[in-house]
C-alpha cells in the first residue's frame, strides 16, 4: 500500500481512536462511526470464511469461488467481451467536446490512472461523488447532454478509466467532515437493509451466502465486489455500468429501483469501495 | 468504420496462434425481443482466414455461434510480419474484410 | 434463515388479503375507496424509500380490471395491493433498526 | 409471493426478460440465405438444418461418427451462461481435415463446422449457445473416417427473483 495511504489511514485511525477512547463506553462504540475498524472487520470476515482465496482475488467475484468458472472465465480472458467497449471508451475519452476541451481537462491527472480513487467526498457539495456522475458533469459543464447511466457510452467510458488504473489498489479516503462519515454510514445501511418482496438486503446474497449459487449463478463475495466495475455480463450480453448492476438487482428482488446516482446509490458504493481499499481494480470485467 | 474483426495471430517458430472475435449478434432467429417479436435470423455464415494466398482455415456457422463470435486455431508456418487475411459474410449477405499482421 | 424471512413476508401479505376475498365487494365505489388506499400507501411507501414492484403491478391489475367493469376483481386487487404496500411500509420501519442485526463486525 | 407468483416470475423470465428465450415454433423457415459459400467450398445448408445430431452428421460427412479417446474435448460442468459457453477440442489423430460441433437439444443441432487444410493443427476453441442442459457432441474426421466425443453441459437460468 503506497505510504502516502498508510499514513492517511494511521493518522485516520489515530483520530479515530482518540474519540473512542474519549470516555465513550463499548456500548457506545456500536453507535461510533468507525470505518478504519469497519474496514478491517469486513476484510477479515472474508479472508476468514476463505482462506485459500488470495486477497487481491476477491475482485474476481464468482470467479474466485468456483474452480469450473475460474477456467471458462480464464478462457474468455484471453479475448474478452468486453474488448469492444474498452476501444470505444479510448477513442471517445480522446475525442474533443464541441468546445474543444477533453475529459482529461476534468479530472486530475488527464482522467488515467484514477479509478480507484472514485467515488470521493466532495467537501464542497457535501455529497458522494462517483465516476458515472463526474463523467456526466463533466459533459455538462463543457455544454455536452450527459449520458444515460446505464447504457453502452458510459460504460465504455468507465471501461476505459477502470482499464488504465488496473492493478492499482483501491485507495477511498473518507475526510475527518461528519457529513462524509453519514454518508459512509447511509451506505452501509443501504448496504444491510433488507428490501424488496424477496425480503433480501445485498448482504443477504453477498455477505451470507458467496460461493453459493442462485440457480445456475455462482454470488460474489462483497469484497472487492465494485472493483471490476463496469462488467460485460453474459446474462445482458452486454456491458453494464455500477449504476445498472444496482437498479437491476433491485428490480430482480421486486424492490422499485430509485434512478441512477441518487444518493444512496453513491452512498452504497462509497461504503463497498471503502471497505475494498487496498483490493486491486481489475476493471473492466466479464461476468456470468 | 473499423473493421468489425479483431484478430491476434502470434507465431512462435514453426506455428501461429491465431484468435478472432468478431463483433456480430449472431442472431439465431428463435429469440424474442421484448415485445414478444422473433429477432429474425442474423448471423455470419462463412468465416476464412488466408495466409500467403493459401486457405488456412475455414468456419461454418450457425445460428448457436454466440454473439460476438470467437475463435482459436493454430497452423504451421506463417512468419512475424507477415499478412493473414480474414473475411466474413453472414445470411443477409453483408461482409467484412480485415488484414492482421502476426506478431 | 432466508427461508425463515420469507415465510415472515409471505405470512404477512397472505394474513392482510386473507379476509378481503371473503368478503362480496360489488360496486364501483367499494373499487374506488379501496384503490385510494392502495395508493396512499405505497406512496407512504415510497416516503420511506421502499417500494415493491410488486405493489405497482397489482395496483395495474387492479385499474385493467376496473375498466373493463369487473369491480369484483378490481376490488380484490386493489386491496391486495393495499396489503403488498402496507407489507413494504412494515418493513422499511422494521429495517430501520434490524440492519445492524447483520452487520459485519 | 404465493404460488401464482412462482409460476408468473417462471414465465417472465422464460418469456426472455433477461435470459435467452427459445420458441419451440417447429419448423421455422430456416431464413433468408441469399449469400452461398465463398469460393472454395459451398455452406453446408442441409446439414445446418437438420433437427438431430444423426441427420447432421449424415449431411455434413456422409457417414458415421465412432467415439474415440484420442478427441479431447474441453466443456464447463455447468455453463456460466448458456448464452456464452467455452468449448474446445484437441486431438492426437493423424490429418484431420474438418472438425464439427453439435449440441442435441439446440433447435438446430448443428452449431459449427471448421475445415482444417493440411499444415493447420487439429485444435479448436470458440464460444457456443446452448439452449438447456445437453450432450455436446465434437466430431473429428481424420483420415477419411468420423470419431466423436460428447459431454452433457448443464445449463439453467441464472438470476435471482425478478
Amino acid at each position: 500500500m503506497r505510504p502516502r495511504s498508510a499514513i492517511y489511514l494511521a493518522s485516520a485511525a489515530l483520530a479515530l481512536a482518540a474519540l473512542t477512547l474519549a470516555g465513550s463506553l463499548p456500548s457506545d462504540a456500536a453507535d461510533k462511526i468507525d470505518p478504519v475498524a469497519d474496514a478491517k472487520a469486513f476484510r477479515k470476515f472474508f479472508t476468514d470464511k476463505f482462506p485459500k482465496v488470495k486477497l487481491e482475488d476477491f475482485v474476481n467475484g464468482p470467479y474466485s469461488m468456483n474452480e469450473d468458472l475460474y477456467r471458462q472465465w480464464q478462457e474468455k480472458e484471453q479475448f474478452p467481451p468486453y474488448e469492444f467497449s474498452l476501444e470505444m471508451g479510448k477513442e471517445m475519452f480522446s475525442k474533443p467536446f464541441k468546445n474543444g476541451k477533453t475529459y482529461a481537462d476534468c479530472f486530475p491527472n488527464g482522467g488515467i490512472g484514477v479509478r480507484q480513487n472514485y467515488p470521493y467526498f466532495d467537501e464542497k457539495e457535501g455529497k458522494v461523488i462517483t465516476l458515472e456522475l463526474a463523467l456526466n458533469r463533466c459533459r455538462e459543464a463543457n455544454g455536452e447532454a450527459p449520458y444515460s447511466y446505464v447504457r453502452d457510452e458510459m460504460a465504455a467510458l468507465t471501461a476505459y478509466m477502470a482499464f488504465t488504473s488496473r492493478g492499482k489498489p483501491m485507495d477511498i479516503k473518507i475526510p475527518n467532515d461528519p457529513r462524509a462519515l453519514a454518508a459512509y454510514e447511509n451506505g452501509k445501511e443501504y448496504f444491510y437493509t433488507r428490501r424488496g418482496q424477496l425480503n433480501f438486503s445485498c448482504a443477504t446474497c453477498h455477505v451470507q451466502s458467496p460461493g453459493e449459487r442462485i440457480r445456475a449463478e455462482i454470488l460474489a463475495p462483497a469484497l472487492g465486489i465494485v472493483n471490476a466495475m463496469p462488467i460485460y455480463r453474459s446474462e445482458w450480453s452486454g456491458m453494464g455500468t455500477t449504476s445498472r448492476r444496482f437498479t437491476t438487482c433491485n428490480s430482480q428482488i421486486r424492490g422499485v429501483p430509485f434512478s441512477p446516482q441518487d444518493d444512496e446509490y453513491r452512498n452504497v458504493e462509497y461504503y463497498l469501495s471503502y471497505v475494498s481499499n487496498g483490493l486491486p481494480i481489475s476493471g473492466p470485467g466479464a461476468r456470468p | 468504420m473499423a473493421s468489425s474483426i479483431r484478430v491476434r495471430a502470434t507465431s512462435s517458430g514453426e506455428t501461429t496462434e491465431v484468435q478472432a472475435l468478431i463483433q456480430h449478434p449472431m442472431d439465431s432467429g428463435f429469440v424474442k425481443d421484448a415485445k414478444g417479436e422473433i429477432i429474425p435470423a442474423h448471423f455470419i455464415q462463412q468465416l476464412t482466414f488466408e495466409y500467403d494466398g493459401k486457405n488456412v482455415f475455414t468456419a461454418d456457422w450457425g445460428g448457436g455461434v454466440s454473439k460476438d463470435p470467437y475463435v482459436k486455431f493454430a497452423f504451421k508456418g506463417g512468419k512475424k510480419g507477415d499478412e493473414l487475411k480474414i473475411s466474413w459474410v453472414d445470411n443477409k449477405g453483408a461482409t467484412d474484410t480485415t488484414t492482421a499482421k502476426i506478431q | 434463515m432466508r427461508i425463515k424471512m420469507l415465510r415472515s413476508v409471505l405470512s404477512l401479505v397472505l394474513l392482510a388479503a386473507g379476509p378481503t376475498y371473503a368478503t362480496a365487494a360489488g360496486s364501483e365505489d367499494d373499487f374506488k375507496a379501496a384503490y385510494a388506499a392502495a395508493e396512499a400507501a405505497n406512496k407512504e411507501a415510497g416516503s420511506l424509500r421502499n417500494q415493491w414492484t410488486t405493489t405497482a403491478a397489482t395496483l395495474a391489475a387492479a385499474k385493467k380490471a376496473a375498466d373493463a367493469g369487473d369491480f369484483d376483481k378490481a376490488t380484490a386487487s386493489a386491496k391486495e395491493a393495499e396489503a403488498l404496500a402496507k407489507a413494504s411500509i412494515f418493513q422499511a420501519t422494521s429495517e430501520k433498526t434490524r440492519w445492524k442485526d447483520m452487520e459485519i463486525r | 409471493m404465493t404460488d401464482v407468483g412462482f409460476s408468473a416470475t417462471r414465465r417472465l423470465i422464460l418469456q426472455g426478460a433477461g435470459a435467452v428465450a427459445l420458441v419451440g415454433l417447429g419448423n421455422i423457415p430456416f431464413g433468408p440465405t441469399p449469400a452461398l459459400a465463398a469460393a472454395n467450398d459451398k455452406y453446408p445448408e442441409e446439414a445446418f438444418k437438420a433437427k438431430s445430431e444423426a441427420d447432421a452428421i449424415k449431411a455434413l460427412y456422409g457417414k458415421t461418427a465412432e467415439p474415440s479417446d484420442k478427441v479431447k474435448m474441453d466443456a464447463p460442468e455447468i455453463a456460466e451462461n448458456g448464452a456464452v459457453v467455452p468449448i474446445s477440442v484437441t486431438t492426437t489423430l493423424a490429418d484431420v481435415t474438418s472438425i464439427s460441433f453439435l449440441v442435441s437439444e439446440n433447435p438446430v443441432v448443428l452449431v459449427a463446422s471448421y475445415k482444417i487444410p493440411a499444415g493447420t493443427l487439429p485444435n479448436v476453441a470458440n464460444r457456443i449457445k446452448m439452449a438447456k442442459t445437453s450432450n455436446v457432441i465434437v466430431v473429428v474426421e481424420a483420415g477419411g473416417k468420423l470419431y466423436s466425443a460428447n459431454k452433457e453441459v448443464k445449463v439453467t437460468v441464472g438470476g435471482c427473483g425478478g
